[in-house]
């Protein structure tokens, strides 16, 4: 079974954790410093729009792999009110500050693997794959 | 300004090299991005950061601070990039603009009126996949008739626009004419085969009510056949005619047919925006679009069509895939 | 490929720490293109240069290489924002490339012909100061008669575009009606005023050669006033009527005048653009344009108003400011 | 009477030679590293198309002042075959690299002022300018 733990996301004081957990695994994987402040920038990034967005919830952070590649895979989740236009909020920002839109297109470009699903009312789980080349 | 910027810079590397935490990291970075938004370049990042490190640690080698002088010349290139970024943003967001005024001029222009008329009642809908919509409604209305075109036009923007246009304005001049159904797609066919290539594709439907005689006649030109559902049997059957698109030839003499309609019987004319909706298990059949019909079929014709609207625009996660657009014609008392 | 880049990266800084030389900057600069040319965030380009000076001085003290690794987190961002402009780049070459297709399709959609009548010679240009042209030229051909619509339309892309199919699909439903530029204009006025609403602007200048009497009849929607050469005296006068632009009020009745015209004489009807042709000296006046003219009255119509085009288009640095449209009918035996 | 001081651009060497200069009177001036390598970059460009598409040409720096600012001042001049389109070269590139276009718009961003006169076949002359802040 591969290694998996998470953490809780409900103050600002809880990115730094999630951050911290996964630079340490992004490190025990093999990656290098680079990447290994790609995969916390990402993960910085998801746990604020938690944090921002639907108050509470959780980032799981598991190492993964496949055949010979192995890679570190990021999963956020919360029981937020859910992203109302995925569409949109993949768009590349017309302005590279605020809201919830800024960030999805960039953790998407860190990482390798990138997929969201959300419900109205039920929340929004997104999980997200980097791959050691 | 950037003084301001340095000193609080200092602090926090300061706190860094003391505890190379995390938390410092993450107050960094959150303060990197501030510099992105204050137009900072990169090249300014590095010298504020060879200045800051120069206050920390004062007694290094000097190659130390001559290697980031050499950085500062590699990175004016990289700030050159990000500033004719900011340019592209604005271009950008000027074209949105345009594409805003297109919209609201395309809808002025080719704007079309809802028919009044005693004894039918019409409902409709149209909705764009993108901004600009390929679907097309144009009513042609008369004394004791309302006739209706539904076409779906290839592409979209200026061509799109265009194809309306020429449908609009050759409806326009038919006023005083014959228009049977078959007259009208024979007529406006001419107009696109003259005006366009062969590389444009339009679908048109045209559906017209007689109110005297509530007989419904129609005529095809390569569209999606219409729904006809009778009220009295609570049955569904397809209402198609034979006809090539528009445009492909110029005298093509098209099919006309008819269907009797008796009160609270209605007809559901539509785009393949609406058939052929995909869902996550591959597209519905027609049996799912007769079920919503049917779940409705008392209400009037508006409402019919926006629950048809908004139960498949579910079905496919609120993301068309295609223009949609729906008209129905429902025969009141 | 890093690794490359990396080797090449230490080898250039270890020069320039020797030197200090600006030769070696600029190496170094140059090399800095290559790196955004592959891609290479400038996270990366820290990352490279932090392992260089590593391998270049290896005894320096902690504090640096962390600084350097704090500096790294500072950067991520400003990566990102480039692969963000890497995208925008992408989707302009796509709105880049729909603009192609879109005037190819305007092109096609509204041509027109240029007339062939025993006795008259019909040569015209029209340039756009950008892509799309908001000047809109449209023939209307009898047996004995020539006719043209020189308009300016508001605006452009789709807006423009649609105000030019509203003028072809209006002149085309006149093919068997009155065609004096009078009922011309009172008709194309009608279908604007109804289609749009009274804040698009279209100029119109309607005139129409009739090879049975010689006699130029012409009407005017606020345009620019024509000038008729009169070949035997050498002179210019100026041909303007009276009347609204399009679409402002429903029934407005324009005036209509009329010119003689005998051999070699010519018509020049234009837009703005070619009128308020713009130096650095100002605006040129209407002297300038008829010495031009008058250099070249002897050549054919096209000769002419090629003549004048690339004149004016000389005397402002080539650079249009407002799209440029002549058309001239020359009176020929 | 204002310093001025030119290279004549005709191989690569005074490419660098021209820089030199133009960073040295950087200096001289007043401005701190960045705006010299911000200087020295514009410098560089504008000698690189003299180089790359006109053959040969001059770079002249000059001290500037205006009231209580003072400045310094590049004029590039080739007699080179002009530039075509003066519009497409100052247009933002849809590709970074390559091509006389590359260089003209970051040099107007790396300056304060830039003006361009260019006849077909009988040359080209920038002139820019920066003001210390
Ligand atoms: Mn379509
Ligand atoms: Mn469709
Ligand atoms: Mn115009
Ligand atoms: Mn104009």
């Amino acid at each position: 079974m591969n290694f998996r733990s998470s953490v809780e996301i409900y103050t600002e004081w809880d990115i730094v954790a999630a951050r911290q957990l996964g630079r340490n695994e992004a490190k025990k994987v093999g990656f290098g410093t680079v990447d290994q402040a790609r995969i916390t920038t990402a993960i910085s990034e998801l746990a604020r729009n938690i944090y921002l967005y639907a108050g509470k919830g959780k980032i799981e952070i598991e190492r993964v792999s496949e055949g010979k590649m192995s890679g570190i895979k990021i999963i956020a989740s919360d029981e937020g009110p859910g992203i109302q236009d995925i569409r949109k909020v993949m768009e590349d920002g017309f302005s590279t500050s605020g809201g919830l839109g800024a960030g999805m297109p960039g953790v998407k470009r860190l990482m390798d693997e990138f997929k969201v699903i959300s419900e109205a009312g039920i929340g929004t789980t997104i999980t997200t794959v980097k791959w050691l080349h | 300004m950037p003084q301001v910027v340095g000193r609080q810079y200092k602090e926090i590397l300061k706190q860094y090299l003391s505890s190379q935490s995390e938390e410092d990291l993450y107050v960094g970075q959150q303060f990197s991005r501030r510099f992105i938004e204050k137009d900072i370049a990169p090249e300014d990042v590095i010298s504020i950061h060879k200045n800051a490190l120069h206050d920390i640690v004062p007694d290094l080698r000097k190659e130390v601070w001559d290697s980031f002088d050499f950085l500062i010349e590699m990175m004016i290139h990289y700030g050159l990039t990000l500033r004719e970024h900011q340019s592209l943003i604005r271009k950008q967001e000027a074209i949105q603009m345009e594409m805003d005024v297109a919209t609201g001029v395309q809808d002025t222009l080719l704007k079309t009126k809802t028919p009044n008329l005693k004894g039918l009642d019409v409902g409709w809908i149209s909705k764009p996949a993108k901004q600009m919509n390929g679907d097309y409604i144009y009513f042609l209305n008369h004394e004791h008739e309302a006739g209706v075109a539904v076409a779906d036009v290839m592409g979209k923007g200026i061509p799109a626009a265009l194809c309306m246009s020429m449908i609009k304005f050759g409806m326009d001049g038919l006023q005083d004419e014959n228009t049977s159904p078959q007259n009208v797609l024979n007529i406006i066919n001419r107009i696109v085969e003259k005006s366009v290539d062969n590389s444009m594709f339009i679908s048109m439907f045209y559906g017209k009510f007689d109110a005297r005689d509530s007989m419904f006649s129609y005529a095809s030109a390569g569209h999606e056949p219409a729904l006809y559902f009778n009220a009295k049997e609570q049955t569904f059957s397809e209402l198609s005619a034979k006809g090539l698109l528009l445009g492909i030839k110029p005298n093509v003499v098209y099919e006309e047919r008819k269907q009797k309609m008796e009160v609270n019987d209605f007809i559901v004319m539509m785009t393949d925006g609406v058939t052929e909706t995909r869902t996550e298990d591959g597209f519905i059949d027609m049996k799912t679009i007769e079920k919503l019909l049917l779940e409705v079929s008392e209400k009037p014709a508006g409402a019919i069509a926006e629950h048809l609207y908004n139960e498949l625009s579910k079905l496919q996660n609120y993301r068309l895939s295609d223009d949609f657009t729906v008209v129905i014609f429902k025969k009141e008392k």
